[in-house]
């Protein structure tokens, strides 16, 4: 028998997986030089249960998202309007910043309303896929 | 032959064809569905798009995001596997509107055989014994005078039904007036169409069917026919088997002959099944499936043939390589599917993760599954994990491999059907061969 | 999704393998109403180490193994010997305790020194299998 | 037929054999080692018990253990598989002292065929062909005047050899004194026996061995040939395919002939293998194996035989059910070996864990592992964990569908032979069918 090959990583993935499967809130292991502590956070009525890191405090509300993403709601092949889009573009309102085109049919992306332009996710030109992020926006 | 193809479906059948046409050298392409995104049949195919969420008529039956697919991979066709929209003719269609060869018969032939009650006027034409039934009823009376001229019971149906809606049972002559007007408004609701037809029903029938390859030039080979009686009470397939047992040799030649019969007389191409109804040596077509069925394995097994790449070559415009007599059913093969359900709870659909995964192997096995150990099991789809087929020199050997297979098989996470095949396969009844659609029913404890 | 379906004891099993494979000493799970720790004891020059219930005690030095198994070397029947060793037996010398019949031979089970026997884990007359436990002894 | 087997080895081969046993109604017992306790044919077998720790001398070897637990569980026969005891006549022995059945031929055939000398001697007086090569020699002068003869490169071996122990390649004349006194030399430190012969060395020739099975009442079958000539450098098979692609018709039937004279000759019973060199239509008798293969499968594929069902049936004493003319091989079977080891690596066994598992599945494939995901590989053992075979009409349809299973086949943990096995197939080597002994080292550009 190996006497440690595992990681870290691998006994926490270990540990995160026996979390998963029981209704344990916190497992830690120690040994001589180290401690290891996964523990999951249960909302009073949540039905999901995501494993964190320990800070020891209570549950929390999380703050509230700042960016969102613009995603493809259909196949097709993605082409930005003009004028075109730009990496820290602020809209001031909502427009059109791209269509996808499928089937013959120009289908517009837009804005959906104010925010900075962080990132054009997807390449002019590019075939995109249902879900597929293609804007993502800072609401501010 | 093609250069790319999409496959429109999930599962393991988007396996089997994805597995069809890396052997043909053809390139695929997979749709899938968001909870889909980890999937064996994802991972398999050369390119792969997400065509929406979980919910199958945004995804699987997104047509819209299917073709778009299709044309910006440069596919040449589309294969559409069972379900989904393997028999919408309007998909077809849309395929060739889009210069995509649809994988299957000609529009017009999946229509017709869509139509219940065109498939069967032109079975009739074609010399195909049909159930004693009617055209459409005008009205009670009529009903009153073919059901007397066909004895009690019947079964009144929807001309544009399915899944048993607009759909009675008439047992004697007192329920006939009651359960016309229950038909015929349900038939109205579901379809907007409350036209109905009567049938003489058959009590507990075997279900025997015949597949059938056709070419684009009209050759037609039928391979020999599956007994497909064990059904839940659902009428969902649980076991099948080919040959079918127990079958007089001039029921089965006559039930060859009818498919061969069947398919030049509607002109039909690539693979299709005629499912018939079998009692006490009469036989009564019951529909024709213009696609591939989720058992074709036990024929493929006992024919060496391989259904899909047939269906592939054919739609790519090839002519069969081989003549009726070339074919030669050699031994038995029985297929079990293995269902994410409870048995023991109505065959309850059971999503969750697969924890562990052991399945069968060695000589005469073959496993089609989309599942391995970790794989989720979305709530929106069939319940059908995997196909186990074992072939054997004869139907005993058959038996006895699917045994112990069924053995083998662990499967930890979810409630599965492994159990309950392997206790269908010890009954007397199966046992014999001696076996109708009441069978399993009957072992439940159930009416059908 | 099942909230919890596995036993403690399964899930025991499940911290016990881990522990098994990392060079942790102590493994703790808590929930609102119990807790479970696994612990194991390493002798500073161990090779072997057993799983066990933990005495609250700190990482110091591990106090040495009490109780040790008497296992099976050879697959056979096991017969107890005459006078018929007891459970809380203590004996004060090495002595036969029984014997494993296998191809016609009788192959003596000794007490290894002396000891109070804790259990008699195989039944007379019974099948065993190499390194299976056959007396638990506490060694004192 | 036998009540209960033990079945004396592990892995695949193991559960191999437990599968041919439940088809056949028989009990089994497995035997494993301490690290093997969660290995799957020990959850397969009706019983189970572990004899002995990981090293093979104290647990698979454990001839004491394993008797005795044939004994205990009543037991009536034992199946050795390959490997471990499979060609060890004293344990074929003490098995019938102990009035267990060896599945196997009789001890002193089994003690004979292992025995180099005395194989070539019988197979001579059986009329097959053998290594052009001499009896013991009596000095390094009877060795100069043999090799001058037979011309050079010729190989000294050690009678009692095996592992390449006491073996020398001797080119030239000038190297034979030396390469004697070693060979010599090295024969008695590794057997305390130190004889050696020498046989022509053929250069890169083909490796074909001839499948047959014999009954207890003398009646012999061949079951063809197959083609095991890609072997890594340590001569190790890796990729193997049945019937052998190239071979001349003459050829094939002399090496059939051979085969089946050689077991009349020898009074052989049970399944055995015929190990030949084949070189320029030349042929020469190499070894007998007197236990199933590990390739044993794609000889099933194509004759349609369940060879372990057969080495079981002729153990209980039964009769072939067939003659050689109802033997007809169909189609082509091609078998990869899956080995966790590393071929980047000079091909170093690799243990673990695997993590993550998918096997091919589908038409045609068969796959024959103990590994699943979560499985250990532990470090005392061979490190095949799966073979995966693959059946087509043609060599080519087989050729197609192995490429594809390879690319479906994945397994995290460990390095394996998955990629290798598909870059094999690939050579125009094995393509057009023309390959030796020395194909595969070359191609990893290494000499033999």
């Amino acid at each position: 028998m190996p006497h440690d090959s595992r990681s870290i990583g691998e006994r926490v993935a270990i540990l995160a997986a026996f979390l998963a499967s029981s209704d344990a809130v916190r497992v830690r292991v120690e040994r001589d030089d180290e401690e290891i502590e996964v523990a999951r956070y249960v909302r009073s009525t949540a039905t999901s249960a995501t494993p964190a890191r320990s800070d020891g405090a209570a549950v929390a509300e999380p703050p509230p998202l700042r960016v969102d993403a613009i995603k493809a709601d259909l196949v097709g092949i993605f082409r930005l309007s003009r004028p075109l889009p730009f990496e820290g573009e602020l809209l001031e309102d909502d427009r059109e910043l791209a269509f996808v085109e499928a089937l013959g049919m120009r289908n517009p992306v837009r804005s959906l309303g104010s925010g900075r332009i962080v990132t054009i996710a997807a390449e002019d030109g590019a075939a995109v896929e249902y879900g597929q992020p293609l804007f993502l926006m800072d609401r501010g | 032959m093609f250069r790319k193809v999409l496959i429109a479906n999930r599962g393991e059948i988007a396996l089997r064809i994805n597995r069809a046409c890396q052997e043909l050298g053809v390139q695929t392409v997979a749709v899938f569905s968001e909870p889909d995104r980890e999937s064996l049949h994802v991972r398999q195919a050369d390119e792969a798009f997400c065509v929406g969420p979980g919910p199958v008529p945004r995804s699987y039956l997104n047509i819209p995001n299917i073709i778009s697919t299709a044309l910006i991979t440069g596919c040449d066709a589309v294969h559409p596997g069972y379900g989904f929209l393997a028999e919408n003719a309007r998909f077809a269609e849309i395929c060739a509107d889009h210069g995509l060869t649809f994988i299957g018969p000609k529009p017009s032939v999946i229509a017709a055989m869509g139509d219940k009650a065109t498939a069967k006027r032109m079975m009739h034409e074609a010399g195909v014994s049909t159930t004693p039934g009617t055209g459409i009823l005008s009205g009670v009376a009529e009903a009153r005078s073919r059901a007397s001229e066909f004895g009690y019971p019947v079964l009144l149906k929807a001309t544009a039904g399915g899944g048993g809606k607009g759909m009675r049972v008439v047992e004697r002559e007192q329920e006939l007036e009651r359960a016309f007007a229950g038909a015929t408004a349900e038939a109205e609701a579901s379809f907007k169409d409350g036209r109905v037809y009567m049938e003489k029903l058959i009590l507990n029938p075997r279900h025997v069917e015949v597949q059938v390859l056709a070419d684009e030039a009209g050759n037609v080979v039928h391979l020999g026919e599956r007994d497909c009686s064990m059904q839940k009470p659902s009428h969902q397939k649980l076991v099948e088997e080919a040959p079918a047992p127990n079958l007089h040799q001039d029921v089965r030649d006559m039930l060859h002959d009818m498919a061969v019969r069947a398919c030049v007389h509607t002109g039909y191409s690539n693979a299709g099944t005629l499912e018939f109804l079998v009692s006490d040596g009469a036989v009564y077509f019951m529909e024709m499936n213009t696609r591939i069925q989720v058992e074709h394995p036990v024929t493929e097994m006992v024919y060496g043939i391989d259904l899909v790449k047939e269906q592939i070559r054919i739609a790519a415009g090839e002519r069969l390589g081989y003549s009726q007599d070339d074919l030669v059913a050699r031994g038995h093969a029985i297929e079990c599917r293995i269902n994410a359900e409870d048995p023991r709870n109505h065959f309850a659909p059971q999503a969750g993760t697969v924890a562990k995964v052991v399945f069968p192997g060695g000589p005469g096995i073959r496993v089609d599954t989309h599942v391995h150990a970790g794989s989720s099991i979305p709530p929106y789809y069939d319940s059908m994990i995997a196909k186990i087929v074992a072939y054997g020199e004869s139907r005993d050997a058959a038996i006895a491999r699917m045994e112990r297979a069924l053995r083998e098989t662990l499967i930890e996470g979810v409630h599965t059907t492994v159990e309950f095949c392997a206790e269908v396969l010890g009954t007397p009844e199966f046992r014999s061969g001696r076996y109708n659609v009441g069978s399993l029913p009957a072992m439940l404890g159930s009416a059908v």
